[in-house]
């Protein structure tokens, strides 16, 4: 199968007061039509500022997309989303690609009626008249759960509580029926009751609509009933990309190893295991410096010398599993040919 | 936070030692090169006003009758005695607009000093009492924002009598309901934010609650809002000045020199340009701190970057 | 929605007797207007009989009682110089000082938010560095001086626009951007700091995620976010533009209610001072509800929850 | 007494003024087409005034630019010619009694007001009564007459008090105003104040508070062949630097009360004339002898005569009025009634000034309050200011460190109240061509602004106001002149010059010393 969407050697910079940030440092992966890739890190990592780069999302200046390709690739179309211009990209975002983002306090405008913030992107790629995209966005309120759609459309967002604000925001991402949606931390900010409705709804317009999710998240735990696969992140570089399954299982890159053993998990009785949670020593890694050396090498506890001279690369070690490590963790020593 | 995008660091800020905190201001000006005119600008100003008697070649207020409206050096009929010409009365421009730093500053600092005193108090009060109090404390400030600024100024004017003293307590007292309108709207918005209500649950008392919690928050939008007040002061003073209500005549402000220049403003046109000048660079130096102060330090706006 | 509007229009009554109160009560610490009204060469019985057929030698909470019976029956009394009652003088010269601010503000409007908007959305920009600099120099420069200039310069150089008085339909021009270059200036500031604030809100992000144009952005979604921002200093900038009248007014000769202001607070002319402060204020008071309320209907959030 | 004896003696001395009505500009001569004047009234003067007027009533019109409205609309029963005469206007002629206090005059017959109705006795009585209505601020002016009865339709007879030498030449020629007694009756004070209906060459056609005030031309007018233009408009430019434009643009005909320095700048300017006179307004510094200046050094005449000497006067006027302006010798103007030309102003002479002040006991000087107004005056401020440098600079020194400058309101007030410190600045005009006026009003005993008063001083004046006879009263004048050059109540100052600039299309119009405006016989060459 074809990647819908190949993103090779992404760089991003961030040029601020105190220095060049080097937030995206030759970023790497694929997306497959309607799969659903969970891109994991904590926050610094990367991950969002690699979804946003793709589609010319971050604020410039201070940042700059500064090499890469982004391959792009529906029905005989194949176009490098880095290469667009603003007037070309917008149209991928919205039409082709869909947002959701984290907090839906913030990010539904106030001052405007939710049905005409949803309305709004399908007047705009899809050509619809205002009565068409209002009957259609009424249809979409319904269909993503929102009660009485047809007098809510008229609502402010102020009316409505976090999780139906976040049904909002799920609509405006799919209003346009787009290939790829990306959920940037869409739970993070609601009660854990209404988490799992969404997560409900979102799974259920995937399988209706037959679109590629990005679900980005800080939590592991969140990602092994949802994802297919797993992209891991660090310091601006994906470290680990992997099937979900075979990550949890087989887990080849010593920060997604310390990241799993972070993880409170449950038993199938709910009560929590009574083995100790480990914590990663060290901080994370200071990203005014220009990447030279394994991002995670400083909080290692495998690093040698290899590791504080060059940027492992993302190496193939199963079927579609990659880790970006000089330490093969499986044989307890660096790698053949390191 | 969503995108990674570089915090200018004020979280960090707070805890650095004083050595680091004036490098990173010094940054912070680096940056914003009109942020950086402003300050220089500033403490130059400041210095020829501190400064004044040493530095102008002059006696400010010394006449010579048969030397006046002589031209600046480099015109026809100037000489480097007097650089930037004489005034109607024979007196130093330059001298002039040196001592007017004095009166400008005085009026803009003291004017602000105490219309921000009175604005704070009763912005605090009213803000954090609240109920009838800030009724009829805000009652008050309204009345004063409603009656129009120059019949007020006048009259005081006409009760007070023209001195400098006065002149100062005219904005200070008409200046004081935008400083309280201000301080209001941010103890309210400080009340409630969590950490006050937290503050109060844990028990902490009236005093420690204010002094802890929400003058510090204050002293950010209220030091930037000075800063515009003082530029407007400098301004306002132009304007009585202009209606012959400012600082006596003798005074060299340079509203009053300003006032006397308009009228020669075609044919000796440097006793009007100079004072002017200077108003113009005065409050272009204030605007500019003031915008970077904003910068710096209004909470809104830090949040907003977040 | 309708209790809100009740409850403002009744402050607003209130705020408007604290006015008339204040501005009775201040205009007579000013002193007694014989002195101007009489002729200098008037016997000592004549200044009486005046003072005597004016009511000035009676109480003052007499004279202040005779002051507010007055204004119910729609009397403002009658001007001590201008020999007519007040309120027909005021309603002569009002439409013309309406007409004046009026322009001057939409002027200031209709250029500040389409250069802090061009401006802010792309900062660093031609436009922006333009918006900055009409920012700064919209603080610097008196407006009174501008306005000698441009008479200078565009009546009498040029010869585009006349010099003074209000025959033509282009004789507003000079005196409204005399007038509303300081407005102009601070409006571009707030229009831009406004809008550099709602690009990065997290909604102007979902914005550009739906792929809207960036037209469609400034005219939807940060306009209609930082028209919030102008609409709550409109009261206030018209405030300051009938104001700044009492110069633009006086140096174009123009017919307004600001020239009447000065004259008649010059001569002491108390009814006349009274009724101006009181209508300006009026306006100014009913201009803050009307904003209030625009507000409402802009920001759905304060309609419902107040 | 006989009429024309009066009028000879002042015509000697008014026309002194006149000739120093100097056109400093003049526009090159071939340019100049001869024009004459249109038989019809043609074409629109328009005139700036710098004030708005408060009314264009006579006993209530403020000022002079007020009245200079007024004058168009209004007549007397007596006028003040452009060479300082007496002539009748709407009397035909008058005789006075013996004893100088009954007034029979014979009106002019064939006069209409503007409404049409037929100018006759009653009507001086009319105007009479509503002149001295109280609520007139200049009330007293009307009140100056004891009694107006009718003898029949065309014959008035006033009685006054006492002798009063100045009721013909200023109370009946610009103080009343003659309005229509049928008129009055129906519509009151206000309603003539409001609508003005007059005997004057223009008639009000609309009065924009604020803008304008548009006349047009009477053409019932009983003076055949006047007005000579269409339209009059007055327009209210308070702001110098905006009349000086207006002129320039060709917006208004003359621009009235520029400023020295400013008219110089319209020398280059081809479409305008510009011409200065003096203007009758002594510029003063007051001694107070009433009140708060007694026990103070200043009532010692030497120190005031050192005062005088401290002074360079010249370089006052030089620096703050371009050269343009008068030094000023006594309250006794050039133009004035009993002027004597001998006495020299006060030369500037620090030196003598010290040993004046070391003489009268003060070697040091000493410190006394001064005050000035603000606001009242063209460059008052300065001048003060630079008096006070002159006064420091012979060891005086002000109370409170500067002199007290109050804003004009106030200032008055105090000095009505003779609360004022024993110094202090302000002026005193007069448009009648002698100084009795400002005498009485700064020097009587009785009066509110007087701050100096001695009883040689009071006995002059009141032999001055009652003394008819014109040769007398000037002998008076010119004594007085002497006696208070000598020991002098004031430091005398200045007295400034008007500059006015006119469009050269405006033909046969003359300023007059007094500032008062005549224009029925003004005209504008090619005008349709």
């Amino acid at each position: 199968m074809e990647p819908i969407l190949q993103v090779r050697d992404m760089v991003t910079r961030f040029y601020s007061v105190d220095g060049v940030v080097h937030a995206i440092n030759g970023v790497n992966f694929d997306l497959y039509e309607g799969e659903t890739l969970a891109v994991v890190g904590e926050s610094g990592s990367g991950k969002s500022v690699t979804m946003m780069s793709i589609v010319n999302l971050i604020p410039q200046p201070p940042g700059k997309v500064e090499g890469g390709q982004a391959i792009f690739s529906y029905g005989e179309m194949a176009q490098d989303l880095l290469q667009l211009s603003e007037d070309e990209i917008r149209h991928v975002r919205g039409g082709q690609i869909g947002f959701i983002f984290q907090d839906p306090i913030s990010s539904l405008n106030p001052t405007m009626t939710i049905g005409s913030q949803i309305a709004e992107s399908m007047t705009e790629h899809l050509g619809f008249s205002a009565s068409e995209a209002r009957s259609k966005t009424v249809e979409l309120l319904r269909n993503v759960g929102i009660p009485d759609s047809e007098r809510r459309f008229n609502a402010y967002p102020h009316h409505f509580s976090g999780g139906m604000r976040q049904r909002v925001m799920i609509a405006i991402a799919v209003a346009c029926r787009p290939k790829i949606v990306i959920a940037d931390e869409p739970t993070t900010a609601l009660d854990v009751t209404v988490q799992a409705q969404i997560v409900d709804l979102v799974k259920r317009l995937q399988e209706q609509m037959g679109v590629a999710v990005v679900w980005i998240t800080h939590d592991l735990g969140v990602v092994a009933g949802l994802a297919d696969r797993v992209l891991v992140m660090y310091g601006g570089t994906v470290v680990e990309s992997a099937p979900v399954d075979n990550l949890y299982e087989d887990p080849r890159h010593p920060y997604t190893i310390g990241l799993l053993k972070a993880i409170p998990r449950l038993d199938a009785t709910g009560e929590a295991e009574t083995e100790e949670l480990e914590v990663i020593e060290g901080v994370p890694p200071d990203l005014y410096q220009e990447l030279t050396l394994c991002p995670f090498a400083p909080r290692c506890g495998y690093a040698f010398d290899r590791c504080w001279a060059e940027v492992p690369p993302l190496i193939e070690v199963g079927v579609q599993h990659g880790a970006a490590c000089f330490y093969d963790v499986e044989r307890g020593g660096p790698r053949n040919g390191s | 936070m969503t995108a990674a995008t570089p915090q200018v660091g004020f979280d960090e800020f707070e805890e650095q030692t004083w050595q680091k905190r004036l490098a990173y201001v010094g940054r912070l000006l680096q940056r914003d090169r009109g942020g950086m005119l402003g300050f220089i600008l500033f403490i130059l100003i400041v210095l020829t006003a501190i400064f004044a008697p040493v530095i102008a070649p002059h006696d400010p207020l010394k006449q010579n009758l048969r030397a006046a409206k002589q031209p600046p050096a480099w015109q026809e009929g100037g000489s480097w005695e007097q650089p930037l010409g004489t005034d109607t009365l024979g007196r130093d421009m330059l001298s002039r607009i040196i001592f007017g730093t004095r009166v400008s500053l005085t009026v803009g600092f003291f004017g602000v000093l105490i219309a921000g005193t009175l604005g704070m108090v009763s912005g605090l009060v009213a803000g954090y009492v609240g109920g009838r109090v800030d009724g009829a404390i805000m009652g008050v400030v309204n009345i004063f924002l409603a009656i129009p600024y120059l019949v007020f100024v006048v009259v005081v004017a006409a009760i007070l009598g023209r001195n400098l003293l006065n002149v100062i307590l005219i904005f200070g007292i008409t200046d004081s309901p935008i400083f309280a309108r201000v301080t209001r709207g941010e103890v309210l918005r400080i009340r409630e934010s969590g950490y006050v209500e937290s503050a109060v649950s844990a028990g902490a008392s009236t005093g420690r609650i204010l002094f802890d919690h929400i003058l510090p928050n204050l002293i950010g939008p209220l030091i930037t809002l000075a800063t515009f007040e003082m530029s407007a002061m400098i301004f306002y003073e132009a304007g009585l000045s202009f209606l012959g209500l400012s600082v006596p005549p003798s005074v060299p402000s340079w509203g009053n020199m300003l006032q006397v220049g308009r009228q020669y403003l075609t044919i000796y046109p440097w006793i009007a340009t100079w004072p002017g000048v200077a108003i113009a660079i005065t409050a272009l130096t204030f605007n500019l701190l003031g915008d970077w102060l904003r910068d710096v330090l209004d909470p809104r706006l830090r949040r907003s970057r977040k | 929605m309708q209790r809100y509007l009740l409850t403002r229009v009744v402050q607003s009554l209130f705020l408007l007797l604290g006015v008339l109160i204040v501005v009775f009560f201040l205009v007579r610490l000013t002193g007694d207007p014989t002195s101007l009204m009489v002729a200098k060469e008037a016997p000592a019985e004549q200044r009486e009989a005046f003072r005597e057929a004016m009511g000035f030698n009676r109480p003052l909470i007499v004279q202040f009682l005779d002051f507010g019976a007055g204004i119910l029956r729609g009397d403002f009394g009658d001007s001590l110089h201008f020999r007519q009652p007040a309120l027909e003088l005021i309603l002569e010269r009002l439409p013309a000082t309406f007409y004046l601010a009026t322009v001057a503000l939409l002027l200031a409007i209709v250029i500040a938010i389409t250069i802090g908007i061009i401006g802010g959305s792309n900062p660093g920009s031609a436009i922006d560095s333009l918006g900055r600099a009409l920012g700064l120099f919209g603080q610097t420069i008196p407006n009174f001086w501008l306005a000698l200039i441009l008479i200078l310069i565009f009546a009498v150089n040029l010869g585009w626009f006349p010099s003074f008085g209000r025959d033509t339909s282009i004789s507003v021009v000079l005196p409204a951007v005399a007038l509303g270059f300081g407005s102009m200036g601070q409006l571009v500031r707030l229009t831009r700091s406004a809008v550099l604030e709602i690009r990065n809100e997290d909604y102007i992000r979902t914005a550009r995620s739906k792929g809207i144009s960036q037209f469609k952005i400034g005219a939807r979604h940060v306009f209609r976010n930082a028209s919030l921002a102008l609409v709550s200093v409109i009261s206030i900038q018209y405030s300051y533009l009938l104001g700044g009248s009492i110069y633009i007014e006086t140096i174009f000769s123009w017919p307004g209610l600001g020239n009447l202001l000065q004259q008649a607070v010059d001569g002491r002319d108390f009814p006349l001072v009274q009724a101006i402060a009181f209508f300006i204020s009026f306006f100014v008071i009913a201009l803050t509800l009307l904003t209030d309320v625009a507000y409402a209907l802009i920001d759905p959030r304060i309609r419902y929850s107040s | 007494m006989v009429v024309k004896e009066e009028v000879e003696v002042i015509k000697e001395v008014e026309k002194e003024v006149i000739q120093t009505v100097e056109v400093v500009k003049e526009v090159e001569v071939e340019k100049i087409v001869e024009v004459e004047a249109p038989d019809v009234p043609k074409g629109e003067l328009i005139v700036s005034v710098s004030t708005f007027p408060n009314s264009i009533y006579m006993p209530n019109a403020a000022e002079r630019n007020a009245s200079n409205v007024a004058n168009q609309i209004w007549e007397g029963l007596t006028w003040v010619n452009d060479d300082g005469e007496v002539v009748p206007a709407l009397a035909e002629s008058w005789e006075i009694s013996e004893d100088g206090t009954e007034y029979t005059f014979k009106l002019r017959e064939g006069v209409l007001f503007h409404d049409g109705t037929p100018f006759t006795a009653k009507d001086v009585v009319a105007s009479w009564e509503a002149g001295k209505d109280p609520s007139n601020a200049y009330a007293y002016n009307a009140e100056k007459a004891k009694a107006v009865e009718v003898i029949d339709d065309y014959t008035v007879k006033m009685t006054t008090e006492a002798p009063d030498p100045l009721f013909l030449r200023s109370t009946l020629s610009k103080d009343w105003a003659m309005i229509p007694a049928a008129y009055y009756e129906e519509v009151g004070l206000e309603g003539i104040e409001k609508n003005p209906v007059g005997t004057g060459p223009f008639k009000l056609i609309e009065w924009v508070k604020g803008d304008r005030i548009a006349l047009e031309a009477f053409e019932d007018y009983w003076d055949e062949g006047l007005p000579k233009v269409a339209k009059l408009t007055f327009r209210p430019i308070p702001e110098e630097a905006t009349r000086i434009a207006a002129v320039q643009t060709g917006e208004i005909h003359i621009a009235n009360r520029l400023p020295a320095d400013e008219a110089q700048r319209l020398l280059g300017v081809e479409n305008v004339k510009v011409v200065r006179y003096p203007s009758d307004r002594v510029y003063y510094i007051s001694f107070n002898n009433l009140t708060s200046g007694i026990g103070t050094p200043i009532e010692d005449k030497l120190v005031r005569q050192a005062f005088n000497y401290a002074i360079d006067r010249e370089a006052i006027i030089d620096a703050l009025f371009n050269g343009y302006a008068d030094l000023s010798t006594g309250y006794i103007t050039p133009g004035n009634l009993g002027y004597d030309a001998s006495i020299e102003p006060y030369p500037y002479d620090p030196d003598k000034a010290k040993e004046l002040l070391a003489e009268a006991g003060y070697p040091d000087g000493f410190e006394i309050g001064m005050a000035c107004p603000t606001g009242a005056y063209t460059n008052f401020e300065q001048v003060c200011e630079a008096v006070g440098g002159y006064l420091n600079d012979v060891g005086i020194t002000f109370e409170g460190g500067e002199i007290q400058f109050m804003e004009s309101g106030q200032y008055w007030d105090l000095e009505a109240n003779k609360e004022l410190p024993p110094l202090f600045g302000d002026s005193w005009s007069t448009t009648d061509g002698e100084a009795y006026n400002r005498l009485q009003g700064a020097l009587g005993a009785d009066a509110s602004y007087a701050a100096w008063n001695t009883a040689e001083l009071q006995d002059y004046i009141d032999r001055i106001g009652s003394t008819v006879d014109d040769v007398e009263r000037g002998k008076l004048y010119s004594e007085l002149h002497k006696i208070m050059y000598d020991d002098p109540p004031f430091v005398y100052l200045y007295e400034p010059n008007t500059f006015e600039a006119i469009n050269t299309a405006v033909q046969n119009y003359k300023p007059r010393a007094a500032e008062d405006y005549f224009l029925k016989e003004v005209f504008i060459a090619g005008a349709e």
